[in-house]
C-alpha cells in the first residue's frame, strides 16, 4: 500500500477515540485541523503535533500525525527542539489557555522572538478543563469556580494583546462556531512563514460560562473583515486586541507583511557556511592541541 | 632533584596571577612535564582577588595535589582570603612581593612555620627591567624558572605566542621581565634546591584542556546534533564551546529562557530522532526533573550533564562538591532507573560522555553524567586522546521492512525492553509519545495491570547495565585486605592514596565507578570478597554512594563512609592515614 | 448476620452510581456502621463510565477491602471497564440489569464463577413505580435495603434531604422507587443471606469526609495562613476547600501561575513570618524541588503536601501509587535532609498535617506530606475527632530582649541547631535570607569551612526526630517472629492482614511509620529484633522504603520487600499468603 | 538605642561591601534606592527587600532592610507571598533581565495582573553579568557573546511594551546616569498604590557594550518630559515603549490615573467579611459533621 497522493481530511484522523465531553468545542477544533492540514497537504508522517496536558492537549493523539503529548505547559520549548532538529517537519502546537498562558507563559515571548516556523493553537475556554473547573489566566475578574468560591481577584490576561506586544509575526483568533472561518484561519497560520499563533475559542461545556459558548459565539462573533481592518497595521491591531474579553473579534489581528527570515533559515545558513571548517571525525581533539 | 612540584600564587584582580599560571602550564608541559591548574576568585565579580594552583610532575598528575611546595603573594591579604584552596604546610617557601611585608602572625597561630622566606621586590625588578609594571608577572615567572628549573626557552616561547600580536613594546618588556626574574633566581639561590627532575617524556604538543571542554569535544565525537541549555556556573563553558563548534557538524544550539526549556527543547530534539544533550549544574537540575520523568516514560535518550557545585540552592556556586548523586538518582516522582556516570578527571570526562550518549541511544533512557566544579574547570595537559577505538552507538530505528509488515508498536514489550523507536518523518513510523502511561502502540491507558508491565520494560533494559565491569576502574591488589571506593574527582586523590599507602608497605586497592547508578551489585560484591577495611570517599556531607550502595548490596561492617561537605577537596594523605586508623579497629 | 460487606456499583454517566454510593454511605453511616467509599471514572472528562465501592461493617473499616461481596451493574461494558477496582471472587454476587443480559462468558475465562446471579429490571421497576427513569438509583437503594438490611429509614431520610430542594415530585418519585425496590427484595430472597448485623454504635452524626478534607482542616487547625498553589489531580481539593475557608481564619489562598510560584509565595509568606503551606502532586513536586532547597538552606518553615497518584511523568493521574517516597527524601541537589510524614488513612491526615506544621515551625524546614490518591480522595464516615489534645507549636522567634541585646545572627550556632528566627516587621530582627551559603549572621561566603558547619547544623538539628517513637504505630506482639511494615494507604491493608493472620492462628506484629524520613533507625531496629521474617509492604515498583531502610539500618535477611506498582492495591489475605510462605524459606 | 524618626539614606546602608565590578551601574541604583527609600521614610525593619540571582540581585544585602536574596527568576512569585502574608510591610523586588525577563519571564503577567502592590526594578544591562557574558533576552539580535559567538539569531524582548500589555499600572524608565531623575522614579513607584514597574538601563561595565555605558546614557537620554508625554495615555504609552533598544527614553511611561484596589486590599476586605464565619478553633472539624 502506498500512501495517498492526496492527504484527505480522514487521513489525518486516528483511531483513538476522543475523550472529550460530548459537545466540546475543542471536537471542532480538531476536525478544522484535520481539513486545514489536507488544504496544506503535507502528508501525517512528515507532522509533528506537539502538546501539554489539558482536555484540549489530548488532541496531537487524535490525528495520524507523530504526535507528542508532553507535560503541561512545555509544548513550545518541545516544539521548538523539534523544529530545529528537523526543520523539513511540519510543527503544529496546541494546548489550553492554562497549559500556554500560566504554568507554559515564560515560553511564549521567547517563542515568539525567536520566529521558529511554528504553528501555535490555543484553545482558549477560560477554564481549566481536565482538573474539572478551576480559574484560569483568561477568566474574567470575579468569576466563581472551584478555586474562587468567592470570585476571582485578579484580572484576566489578554492573549493576543501579549503576542503582538511579542512581536509575533502572525496572530488571528477564531471560533468553532465559524467553521469554515477557523478553518482557513488555521490554514493561514500554518502556512505563515515563522511564528504564527491562533487564539481559537473552544468552549467548555461542562465548566465554561453560558455566554462562552458555541451558540453564544454565533451571535457575538465579529469577523475583522467585516470591520476592514488591515492586518498588515501592528498599531491598529494592538489597539483591536485590547478588547479581548469584551468583543469577539474573529480573523488576523496582524500578519507581517515582510516576513523575517525564520530562525531555522539563518541556522541553514550558518550550518553550511560553518561546515567548511569540520574536522574529520577522528582529529576532533586536536583542535586542543598547543600550538 | 623532584618529580613532583605544586605551585600556588595568589593577587589582587589586576596582577595576573591566573595568567601566569597558565603560561606556566603551557610552558612546561610542552617540554614533555605532566601539568594541572586550578584557579579560584573571590566572589567579587571583577577586580578581586585571585589564585591559581599548577602541579608540575614527571609522571601523570592525579589531582591538584595537597599543601604547596611553593608559595608566590603578591599581597598577603589576597593570599589569606583562599584558605584552604591554597593549603600550606611546614615544607612551604614563600616567594612574596617585598613591599607586602613577611606573611602575617597569623600563620603561626595555623601552626605553619615556612621553611623559607623569600622576599623579593618583584614590581621593583619589574620596574628597573622592563620599565613598566604591567609585566610583573614575567619577573614571577622567571623566578620560577631559575629556582625550579622549568625551562626558559618554554616560557618564553609562550610569551612570544600571547605578546607577539601585541606590539613590539609588550612583547619587548616581557621578555626583558623574564630575564630579569631568571637572574634574580640564579643570583639568590634557594636554601633548599627545589629544582625540577626532566621529564620523562619528549617534549611535545599536548591537549592543554579542562573537564568541560572535554564533555563538549565528547558530545560532538558522540556525534551530539543539538544542544539547548542555560547559562549556569560551573557548566557554562560547555555552552559556550558548542556555540562555536557544533554548527560545523550539522547542529544547533538553542540558548534557553530557562533550564525547564533547555530540556525541553533538547527532548523535542531527540523525539526528532536527533543526539541530543543538555548541561546545566544543581540549580537547573532540580528544574530539569519533570522533563527528565518525561524522556523516561516516553523512551527517548538524552544526555544531561550536571557539573556538580555546593549546594543546596545557590550554596557554593564555584566550588566542587560531590552531593547531587541522590538527586541524579532518585529526583523525580514515581519509579524511575535512569542511569548515572561520572567521570573523574580532565581525561574521561570525554569518555565518559561518549559512553553516555552510547548508554542513552542504546537503552532509549535519559542518562545523567556527575562531573563537578574541580574536574570541569581545571586544566590539563593531556597526551593527544586516541579515539579510533572508541564505538558510537545510534538508536534501534525500525527497519522500512518492519515497519511495512504490521502496525507499529513503539513500546512493543520485547524479550530486551527495548523497542525500535521511530521518529518523525519516517513513513509508517507514527505513533503518540507521551508521558501519560500507555500501552505497546502508545496509546494512554489508566490500567494498573498495563502501568506494571511498562514499569517492568523500563526497568529489565537497563540490566545489563549492571554487568559493565568496564565501566569500573580497578586499582591494586585485587586480594588486598584493605580499600578504597571513590569517585568523581576524589577519585584522582584516592589514585594517589593507593600508591602512598603502598610506597609506605600496604597493600591497598581501589574501586571507581564510572558508572553510578544502577548499581552494579556484582562488581562492588567482587571488590568487597578480599576486603577487612574500606572507606568509600566522597566530597559530601552525607557520603551519597555508600548510602546507596548499602540499598542494593550488603556492604560490610568494615567498609565505612568517608565524606565530608565539599570546598575542601581531600588529600591522599588523608585518605591512608584515615583508612589505617579504621583498619585498627574491628571489621 | 455479616459484618463486613462490600459493594461495588457500576453505570454509564447519568446513571449516577456514585451518588448512590454517597446517598449509601450517608445512611449506613447515621445508623452507626462504620463506612468507606471509593470512586473511580473512566477516562473520559464527563458522560463516561463511573463505579464506586462501598465497604460497611460493624468494625472500624481499614481499608476499601478486597473483593467484591456484591456488584450492581447497569450494564457490563462499564461495568467491566473497571477491572482490578471491581475484582470479583466466587463468592461475589451480581445483581444487574436485566436488559443488559447474563455477565458475558470473560468473567469465566477469568475464573469467576457468580455465586448468585440476580438479574432485574431495574429501568422498568423504576419507570412503573415512579412514572419516570430518573430515579433508578432509588430502586438500587431499595434494593440493597432489602437484601442486605440498610435500615430504609435511613436511606429515606438521605433522598429528603437531597431531594427535597428539587421539588415534590422528583422526591415522591424517588421515595416510591426506593419503596419498589425494597418490595422487589423482600419478594425475592436471595439464595445465600447477606443481611449484615446490626451495628454497634449508636446511631447519630458522623464525620463525612475524605483525606484531602481533612489536610485542609489540618492546616486550618494548626493555623496556616497562607496558601499559594496550582490545581493538580489528586490533590485540588486542598486548594478548593481552603478557598473556601482560609479567609474566615485570616488568611489567603492565592492561586499561582505554576507549581514554582506556588511554592515561592509559599516561601515568601513563611519568609514573612505566616505558616504557609502548597499541595501538589508528582509532576508539580518536581517543579518544586528548586524552591524546596532554598527553604531548606534558608531554614524557613514550610508544608508541602504530596498527594501521590502514578508515575513517573504523567502516568496516571487518577490513580495511587506510593512511589514519590525518593523523590521526598532525596530530591534536590546538595546534601538535604528533609522531613516526610505520611497519613494511613482518612482520619489522621488530619492528625499528620498538624504534625507537619509543627515539625516545620519547631525544627525551621520544609516538611513533605506523602499522601496519596486513594486516601485524599476516598470517604469515610468517621467519629468525630477530639481535638483538644493536640498540640500547635509555633516557630521560636527572639525575643525582644535578645534582639537588644548583641546584634542579631538569624543563623547562630547553638547547640540543638535551631536559631531562633525573626521576621519583617520586627525591630532589630533584619537579616538576609539566602540561597547562598551564608555565615552566623546570613551573610554570603564560599568558605568551604562554614559551608561545613552549616550543613552540620541543619542536619542537626533534625536529630530529634529520629527519637519520635510517637510517629510509629506498633500492632500486634511486639515478640512476634512475623511482622509487616507498610506506609501511607498499604498500612490499612496491612493491619486488616495482621487480624486475618491473627484469626489465621500466626502470630504477626505490624509497624507503621507515620515519619518516614529521617529512619528512626532505633525504631526498627527494636521492631527487627524478635523478626524471623517480614515484608514491608509498598506500591511501588521498586518499594522505596524498603531501599531506604537499608541505607541506615541493617535489614534483617528474613526482612523482605513486597512491592508492585500502583493503581493495583493490595489486599490483606494475600499479605498473610505472601508472609507464610516467606517464612517457609530460610531466613 | 531607639530607632530614628527620620531615616536618611544612610540607615538604609548596611555593613556588607558590594562585590560588584567597580564603576558597574548597580551602584549608582544602590545609592538611588538608598535615597528614594528615606524619602518615603518607612524604617528599614519595615521593608523587605526580594531578589533572585546576579549581579543585580545581589542588592538585598547591601541594605538593613530585611532581605531575600532567591533563587534565580523567582524572585516576583516570592514577593508576593510576603505581601500577602503581611500586607503593611513596604515590599521592594529587584533583580536583572535576566533573572526577571528570561528564567523569570513566566511569572511577570501574573504578578503585574494580580496588582498587587509591589515595586519592581529591573536593572537591565543586555546582559548576564555574574556568569560572565552570555546573551540576555534583552542583548540586540546579531550580538556576539561567549555563548553567541557567531552573533546571535533572535530578536530581544521588548520589556517595557510587555509590562504595558500585561496592563501594569505603573511603567517607567531610569538610569543611573541621571541619578536625581532615576531616585524620583524610585521613589514614585514605591509610592504607586499597585504593582509598579522601572526599568533602569543599568551598564555592566565588564561585559556590557560600549553604547550602554553611563557616558553613552548621558548623551543619548530623553526624558518623556521634555517629549511632552501625557503619562495617564496608556496608547501613546504603548507608541512610545516600541522605541525600546533604539531610543533611551526616561520618565514615566504609564501611571494609570485611577489605580485600582490592589488585590491585599481585596483580600482585607473579603477576610473581614468572612471572619464571621469563623469556628472555634476546637470545633473546627464539626464542619464535616453530617447535616
Ligand atoms: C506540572 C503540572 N501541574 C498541573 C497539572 C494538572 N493539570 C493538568 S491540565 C491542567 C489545566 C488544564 O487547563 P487548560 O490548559 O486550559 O486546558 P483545558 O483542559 O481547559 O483544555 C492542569 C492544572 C499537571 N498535569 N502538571
Ligand atoms: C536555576 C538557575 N539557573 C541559572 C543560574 C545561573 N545564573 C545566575 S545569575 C544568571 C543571569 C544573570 O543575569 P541577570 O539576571 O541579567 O543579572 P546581572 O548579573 O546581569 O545583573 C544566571 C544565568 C542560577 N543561579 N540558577
Ligand atoms: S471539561 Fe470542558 S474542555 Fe474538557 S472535554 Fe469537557 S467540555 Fe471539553
Ligand atoms: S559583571 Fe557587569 S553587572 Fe556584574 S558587577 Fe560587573 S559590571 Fe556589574
Ligand atoms: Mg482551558
Ligand atoms: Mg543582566
Amino acid at each position: 500500500m502506498t500512501a495517498p497522493a492526496v492527504f484527505e481530511a480522514k487521513h489525518y484522523k486516528s483511531e483513538l477515540k476522543p475523550i472529550w465531553c460530548p459537545g466540546c468545542g475543542d471536537f471542532g477544533v480538531l476536525q478544522g485541523l484535520y481539513r486545514a492540514l489536507s488544504a496544506v497537504g503535507r502528508p501525517p508522517h512528515e507532522v509533528a503535533f506537539i502538546s501539554g496536558i489539558g482536555c484540549s492537549s489530548r488532541i496531537p493523539g487524535y490525528t495520524t500525525a507523530y504526535g507528542f503529548n508532553t507535560v503541561h505547559g512545555r509544548s513550545l520549548p518541545i516544539a521548538q527542539g523539534v523544529k530545529l532538529a528537523n526543520p523539513d517537519l511540519l510543527v503544529v502546537v496546541a494546548g489550553g489557555d492554562g497549559d500556554g498562558f500560566s504554568i507554559g507563559g515564560g515560553h511564549v515571548a521567547h517563542a515568539v522572538r525567536r520566529n521558529i516556523d511554528l504553528t501555535y493553537l490555543v484553545m482558549d475556554n477560560q477554564v481549566y478543563g481536565l482538573t474539572k473547573g478551576q480559574l484560569s489566566p483568561t477568566s474574567p475578574k470575579g468569576l466563581e469556580t472551584v478555586t474562587s468560591p468567592l470570585g476571582s481577584l485578579e484580572d484576566p490576561i489578554n492573549p493576543l494583546l501579549y503576542m503582538l506586544a511579542y512581536g509575533a509575526g502572525f496572530v488571528a483568533q477564531a471560533t468553532p462556531a465559524d467553521m469554515p472561518g477557523m478553518t482557513a484561519l488555521i490554514e493561514e497560520a500554518i502556512r505563515y512563514p515563522g511564528f504564527s499563533f491562533v487564539n481559537i475559542q473552544s468552549p467548555c461545556v461542562t465548566f465554561g460560562e453560558e455566554d462562552q459558548q458555541l451558540k453564544a459565539h454565533k451571535t457575538k462573533m465579529k469577523t475583522l473583515a467585516s470591520l476592514k481592518h488591515d492586518s498588515s497595521n501592528q498599531l491598529a491591531a494592538l489597539d483591536l486586541a485590547r478588547a479581548y474579553g469584551t468583543e469577539l473579534y474573529t480573523g488576523v489581528f496582524y500578519r507581517n507583511p515582510n516576513p523575517p527570515p525564520t530562525y531555522e533559515a539563518l541556522v541553514k545558513l550558518r550550518q553550511a557556511e560553518q561546515s567548511k571548517k569540520a574536522r574529520p571525525h577522528h582529529q576532533l581533539l586536536e583542535a586542543y592541541l598547543q600550538k | 632533584m623532584l618529580d613532583d612540584l605544586i605551585l600556588g600564587m595568589a593577587g589582587a584582580g589586576g596582577d595576573g596571577v591566573v595568567s601566569a599560571g597558565e603560561s606556566l602550564l603551557a610552558a612546561a608541559s610542552s617540554e614533555g612535564y605532566h601539568a594541572l591548574m586550578t584557579k579560584s576568585f573571590g566572589s567579587q565579580i571583577r577586580g578581586g582577588e585571585s589564585s591559581c594552583r599548577v602541579r608540575l610532575s614527571t609522571k601523570k598528575v592525579l589531582n591538584p595535589g595537597g599543601a604547596l611546595d611553593v608559595v608566590v603573594a603578591l599581597n598577603w591579604d589576597d593570599f589569606f582570603k583562599f584558605g584552604a584552596e591554597l593549603p600550606l604546610s611546614i615544607d612551604t617557601i614563600f616567594i612574596y612581593e617585598e613591599k607586602a611585608g613577611p606573611p602575617p602572625e597569623t600563620l603561626k597561630a595555623r601552626g605553619v612555620v615556612p621553611k623559607e622566606l623569600i622576599p623579593v621586590s618583584i614590581s621593583e625588578l619589574t620596574k628597573k627591567s622592563s620599565g613598566t609594571e604591567k609585566s610583573k608577572t614575567s619577573v614571577v615567572l622567571g623566578l620560577l624558572s631559575g629556582w625550579f628549573g622549568i625551562p626558559a626557552e618554554a616560557i618564553s616561547r609562550g610569551i612570544k605566542k600571547k605578546f607577539g600580536s601585541k606590539g613590539e613594546g609588550l612583547l619587548e618588556a616581557n621578555e626583558k621581565a623574564l630575564a630579569a626574574g631568571i637572574e634574580y633566581a640564579k643570583a639568590h639561590p634557594l636554601a633548599s634546591p627545589h629544582e625540577l627532575a626532566r621529564p620523562k617524556a619528549a617534549p611535545g604538543s599536548k591537549m592543554l584542556c579542562d573537564g568541560n571542554d572535554m564533555c563538549a569535544a565528547g558530545a560532538l565525537f558522540a556525534g551530539v546534533k543539538f544542544f539547548g541549555g542555560y547559562p549556569i556556573t560551573p557548566s557554562t563553558e560547555v555552552m559556550q564551546t558548542l556555540s562555536k563548534e557544533i554548527w560545523k557538524y550539522g547542529g544547533t544550539v538553542l540558548q534557553c529562557e530557562d533550564e525547564i526549556a533547555g530540556i525541553g527543547a533538547t527532548v523535542g530534539a531527540s523525539f526528532a530522532g536527533r543526539k541530543s544533550m543538555t548541561a546545566t549544574s544543581g540549580p537547573g537540575m532540580d528544574l530539569k526533573t519533570e522533563i527528565l520523568g518525561l524522556a523516561t516514560i516516553a523512551e527517548l535518550p538524552l544526555v544531561v550533564l550536571n557539573v556538580q557545585r555546593g549546594g543546596p540552592s545557590t550554596g557554593l556556586p564555584t566550588k566542587p562538591e560531590q552531593a547531587d548523586l541522590f538527586q541524579a538518582a532518585f529526583s523525580g516522582h514515581g519509579d524511575v532507573l535512569r542511569p548515572v556516570l561520572a567521570p573523574t578527571d580532565v581525561e574521561d570526562s570525554f569518555k565518559t560522555t561518549v559512553t553516555a550518549f552510547n548508554i542513552a541511544e542504546q537503552y532509549q533512557t535519559p542518562v545523567i553524567i556527575l562531573s563537578d566544579q574541580e574536574i570541569a574547570q581545571r586544566k590539563e595537559a593531556l597526551d593527544l586522546i586516541d579515539t579510533t577505538k572508541l564505538e558510537v552507538i545510534d538508536r534501534r530505528v525500525p527497519t522500512a521492512a518492519e515497519l511495512a509488515d504490521k502496525p507499529y508498536a513503539r513500546f512493543a514489550l520485547t524479550e530486551s525492553g527495548i523497542s525500535p523507536i521511530s521518529h518523525p518523518g519516517m513513513e509508517k513510523g507514527t505513533y503518540l509519545a507521551a508521558g501519560i502511561e500507555h500501552n505497546e502502540k502508545g496509546d494512554p491507558t489508566s490500567s494498573g495491570g498495563l502501568h506494571a508491565k511498562m514499569n517492568e520494560k523500563r526497568f529489565k533494559k537497563l540490566e545489563p547495565l549492571k554487568q559493565r565491569s568496564d565501566l569500573f576502574e580497578l586499582r591494586g591488589n585485587a586480594d588486598a585486605k584493605l580499600g578504597f571506593i571513590a569517585w568523581g574527582s576524589t577519585a584522582g586523590v584516592a589514585r594517589e592514596a593507593v600508591e602512598l599507602a603502598k610506597a609506605d608497605g600496604h597493600d591497598v586497592k581501589l574501586l571507581i565507578p564510572y558508572l553510578l547508578h544502577p548499581i552494579a551489585e556484582q562488581v562492588y560484591a567482587d571488590f568487597f570478597r578480599s576486603l577487612t577495611h574500606g572507606l568509600v570517599v566522597e566530597l559530601s556531607h552525607q557520603g551519597q554512594l555508600y548510602r546507596m550502595l548499602r540499598m542494593f548490596i550488603d556492604v560490610p561492617k568494615g567498609v565505612r563512609s568517608f565524606a565530608r561537605s565539599g570546598a575542601n577537596p581531600f588529600q591522599p594523605r588523608e585518605l591512608v592515614k584515615r583508612l589505617i586508623e579504621l583498619k585498627g579497629q574491628p571489621s
